[in-house]
């Protein structure tokens, strides 16, 4: 058994489809010679080639064209936006390029880029570099978004990104760089996107999540089964498209769901999980809630930021003062 | 695309006789370019008032020899991407003009399916990567093509217009471009206009000194002159092929049509009007094949009989293709293997 | 008994807020001088000089920074993003400028801004010039967006979203810039943001909408009621924030939910209506669900946009093919 | 941030005494907030080593010369707006020490109520609109403002680094600004790098040809010279103030610190960073006065201990501070009556 830190099993992903595939490029600010801010993506010039892992200047509108433009000429562009805020300078591309290319061109050629970018908060970035933009792409047709939660998974995500046809937004939670897990080598190549995994089989509430989140809700559930209720957990892994058929099938099984997001409450993908589970499960729902943050941005100081994000003690505490789901007597 | 097949079609289409030299065949073919393209306008338009081509149209005549005169510089690996005014640039492509005229009007046989229409085109098979109807994403997109063309020595070529050197996309790309030196070329083509905002009141120092302040190369030419835009799309070309990075080519040129669906001011002037109609760049071709070349009238007369029956024909094959059904359902996504 | 044209609803409100206050400015892409694309605004420049009412570069970034630092210092500007669509380009300043400041800088100022763009398909205007970008905006705190359906409301919205002392994007949707409507001189001056109004009582179904779609859905409704289904329509004319205790108190009437929304079905505004609804009235709710476009850019052909296109016909085969709702006897 | 009300502060806590110069003085005072600024950065990096400054630490030391020479330009209703380097601008424009330092270690009694942080931080009473986490939007922001301000007869100030110079906010504002003829000054602080990237590497034709081709004036001036930077800026300021429109000042100058929290790699050589150490604009200052202007060695080094001294207490009593309290419920919209 081996442990793979989180950075580290990107940075695998990324050198072996490098290596595999001469068509896959990767660039950003600073991502090449200096190996990118968060230290991710060291080495992989001097492995690759300049001509494919390359420094570019601050343009972020000029990165997301570059790789709208390359991949449909044939290329397997990976591009880095460095804060996933500043995907805001981006939208365009992204948007009105990338994602409605195969479509409106009837098929004539995919879109096949990934973009890696720093999401989240708790690291005391403040409000503008510490967002989860994945609400501001949820509406778009021919986006996918991927939200990794472990280091295996993350590396089997990226790769799988890599290699499918369409545009991909790849977060990496910033909290989750550091984070290293056992892996044993048994794990598959690629994770498939837009399916969900079931993290913790329990029968009283089934908790929906992401990312960091599904670190915290693993805690939490740790913590409520000691009052005598029971989670199932499940890690979403791809925001776009969603497995919703992975939550209503535990939502026929529990009867509850809670689904936790960082980010503001209003508007989010945790509203789009419930909004799905309420159309298909109606009949079979006992609850259904989301636990995210305050509609406002995030806050600069430590107190400020720690309690508006949605962490294990808010999830133990969402869930037992929410009526219903406690058992007689506990509470 | 590529030069040897444009020129075998063209010669053909042109009627090409043996009793004029080369160049004039070229010529010839070129005209023929353009004559197609105007009279496709003037179709596009009769259809609008119609109500049989859907939305807004933004027509190109007056602008044909910049489409034209670049087209013909260019290889058939090489890639263009063109705007929402970018009817010429497809036709010049090579694009089939029955399937363009079929997205026009909506229909199942159209170039996209009747899916994109005329601001979202695309024809890979002839080196369109598409057209793009926002301001700037044709040079943006260009940028971006020629980042995977210069592993193969292909150029990839932006036209936009004057309105878009104001914009991000222009600024960030060519920076990029120049800092990678990517082969790519952007053809301005400024029309003096950006709707019905003239291009002096808000592009303060001109156009060609902004990319040359990013140290790209850039040249001007008179656009309403195929054989000008030919001989200074070539040098373009040829220097960006052999490497030197982005390039720069602003074509001065006129619209004589609306912006887009009627324009809601007078903003230019029946004097200016009147002196672009002067240099109509059809007649200016015309003028020089005739005077220059000994191309005999008759010649001349037939190329645009030949032009106004393929677009008869063009027409009624349009108007009698189906529209396609909207009970298929189609994938939000590109399957693995495309 | 007067009629009042959208378009003309507009200008008047534009004309009487320059007029009122001399710190409003408007500015856009040939808006002054030629009076706009959708000619909604010829003669304000003349009218109010061209220091207030200005034509600008096509640089929509620079319009929304525009607005945001003269905002900041004082001004309320009001600008134009001609096509909704290109709110892609502006997005920054709007999201991590304008929105975030009120907040950030401890409330040392408010930044009273009005964008205002035409959104919406139908106009064969193809798929990037037809988005309505609400989702986009839908968890950006902060922010307000505003979505009128009438005339008489387009005006009252506009004018007191000019008064509003936060960013505001202001929605015409382009299928109802011709729409004409009477108004008799009684209606109040300004229309609350935030406040919904239900337009059509009913005891059956609650059908939640904005824009076109009041107008298609009470279409739908009439055509319902002769089935014997007796729908609530309720028009929320603000769709951020949204008032979710306007459509709670129908649904407690009626027990049933439909949101439609002109815009892909995932991850959408009528999401958030379902999830906010089923969070808050899961009991009393027999059936919640949503009809909007499918997870595809729109289509340019007309019998593809037409049918791509949630109106009349589809919200009532919407309603009859949902079981349940139906009385006994008709479908 | 009023000439007037900056001089008097200054003056007194120069100890002026009577026996140099007027101009002596002011440059007293101006190496006085130079040092504080300096000092304060040192608090600010040990501080951050201790856990107490959070996120990361964007340093201004060796730009000091820089802010102060361009804030004592403006008077008290022009305004400025910075960026996440932005302590620097920030003391210059008058804000209190106190409130900044008590943001910056987020409690309560911050200038946002520790809301904000570094990245974030207004203060709008001293004319700081802001400071700008994304790169270009400091300028933007100041573009925006002049269009409030050529009512009044203001200006507003824009600092940004040389990497910004090539991003989308820049272009589009540069350009907005001169077709409206905005008074905005355009402050480029070129530190040579944009992170661990060279400004050469992303910067194609340099960094002052780029406002030149939009039209827009400019000039250079050594960043390390608080006399060359107040010159310059004075002059620039005369000419936004006098309805020219915007203006570009390039002031090269050179970071003494890491970009942000550590540098991944070693990027500028031991030769080039002692180089500009010996350019260090406090040491510049020191000696211009003594030499120039018979300031005692005396007084100088007076000057420095009031520093250490008002430093001193900043750091204990900002470390005394509360916290702000999360249990308090804040609304997410600015009422009507702001
Ligand atoms: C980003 C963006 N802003 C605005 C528009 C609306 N628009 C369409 S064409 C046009 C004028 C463009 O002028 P120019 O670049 O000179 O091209 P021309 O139409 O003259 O060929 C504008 C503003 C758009 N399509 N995209
Ligand atoms: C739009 C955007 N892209 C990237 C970043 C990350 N970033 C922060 S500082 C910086 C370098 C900026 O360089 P420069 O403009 O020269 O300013 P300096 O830091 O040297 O003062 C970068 C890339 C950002 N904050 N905003
Ligand atoms: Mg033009
Ligand atoms: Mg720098």
């Amino acid at each position: 058994m081996a442990e793979l830190e989180f950075r580290k099993a990107i940075w695998q992903a990324l050198d072996e489809e490098l290596a595999r595939d001469e068509n896959v490029i990767f660039f950003g600010e600073d991502v090449a010679k200096a190996g990118g801010v968060f230290q991710v993506t060291p080495g992989l010039r001097d492995r690759h080639g300049e001509d494919r892992v390359f420094d570019t200047p601050i343009s972020e509108l000029a990165l997301s064209t570059a790789a709208f433009g390359s991949a449909v000429c044939g290329l397997r562009p990976v591009f880095e936006i460095m804060f996933a805020d500043f995907f805001a300078l981006a939208m365009d591309s992204l948007v009105n390029q990338a994602a409605k290319y195969w479509y409106l061109s009837n098929g004539q050629a995919p879109v096949p880029l990934v973009v890696r970018s720093a999401v989240g908060g708790g690291g005391r970035f403040g409000a503008i570099h510490s967002q989860v933009p994945a609400p501001w792409f949820q509406a778009i047709p021919g986006l996918k978004i991927v939200a990794p939660a472990t280091p295996a998974h993350a590396k089997g995500l990226l790769k799988a990104s890599i290699r499918d046809n369409n545009p991909v937004l790849f977060f990496e939670h910033k909290r989750l760089y550091s984070l290293s897990a056992e892996v044993d080598g048994s794990e598959p190549e690629l994770v498939p996107l837009g399916s969900a995994e079931t993290v913790r089989e329990g029968s009283d509430l089934t908790i929906a999540t992401a990312m960091k989140g599904v670190h915290d809700s693993l805690a939490a559930a740790a913590e409520l089964a000691t009052l005598g209720i029971d989670c199932e957990v499940i890690d979403l892994r791809t925001l776009r498209p969603l497995d919703i058929d992975a939550v209503a099938a535990s939502v026929e099984k529990t009867g509850r769901l809670l689904v936790v997001e960082e980010g503001p409450r209003t508007g989010g993908w945790a509203g789009e999980v419930v909004a799905s589970i309420s159309e298909r499960c109606l009949g079979r729902l006992d609850d259904c809630w989301r636990l995210a943050t305050d509609d406002l941005p995030l806050p600069y100081s430590p107190p400020l930021e720690d309690a508006f994000l949605p962490g294990t003690e808010a999830i133990v505490r969402a869930v037992r003062e929410r009526g219903g789901v406690m058992p007689e007597g506990a509470a | 695309m590529s030069p040897a097949k444009r020129s075998t079609k063209d010669a053909a289409a042109a009627g090409g006789n043996g009793q004029v030299g080369e160049e004039a065949e070229a010529y010839l073919a070129r005209l023929r370019t353009m004559i197609l393209i105007r009279k496709f306008e003037d179709l596009v338009q009769s259809l609008f008032l119609r109500g049989e081509v859907y939305g807004s149209t933004h027509l190109c005549s007056g602008q044909e020899a910049v489409s034209v005169g670049v087209a013909a510089a260019l290889g058939a690996d090489d890639r263009i991407a063109a705007t929402y005014r970018g009817h010429g640039h497809a036709l010049a492509c090579g694009m089939s003009p029955q399937k363009f005229l079929d997205e026009l009007i909506g229909r199942e046989t159209g170039i996209c399916g009747g899916r994109a229409g005329s601001m979202n085109v695309v024809d890979l098979e002839h080196g369109l990567i598409g057209c793009f109807g926002i301001v700037g994403g044709s040079l943006a997109a260009a940028t971006g093509a020629a980042l995977a063309l210069r592993r193969t020595g292909n150029v990839a070529v932006g036209f936009f217009g004057d309105g878009a050197v104001n914009q991000a996309y222009f600024y960030e790309c060519a920076n990029f471009a120049r800092v990678l030196g990517l082969p790519v070329l952007y053809v301005c083509e400024n029309n003096g206009y950006g709707e019905y905002t003239p291009t002096e009141a808000v592009t303060p120092g001109g156009i060609v000194g902004r990319p040359a302040a990013l140290d790209i190369p850039v040249s001007q030419v008179d656009g309403q002159d195929v054989w000008a835009v030919h001989a200074a799309a070539l040098e373009a070309v040829a220097e960006v092929r052999a490497g030197g990075g982005p390039f720069f080519l602003e074509a001065r040129t006129y619209r004589y049509t609306d912006h887009g669906r009627g324009d809601p001011i007078k903003y230019r002037s029946d004097e200016e009007m009147e002196e672009w109609r002067q240099r109509d760049p059809i007649d200016i071709a015309r003028t020089r094949l005739a005077a220059e070349h000994g191309v005999e009238a008759a010649r001349l007369d037939a190329l645009v009989a030949d032009v106004d029956a393929e677009i008869a024909e063009l027409r009624s094959r349009a108007l009698a293709a189906p529209f396609p059904s909207p009970d298929v359902t189609v994938p939000e996504f590109a399957p693995a293997e495309a």
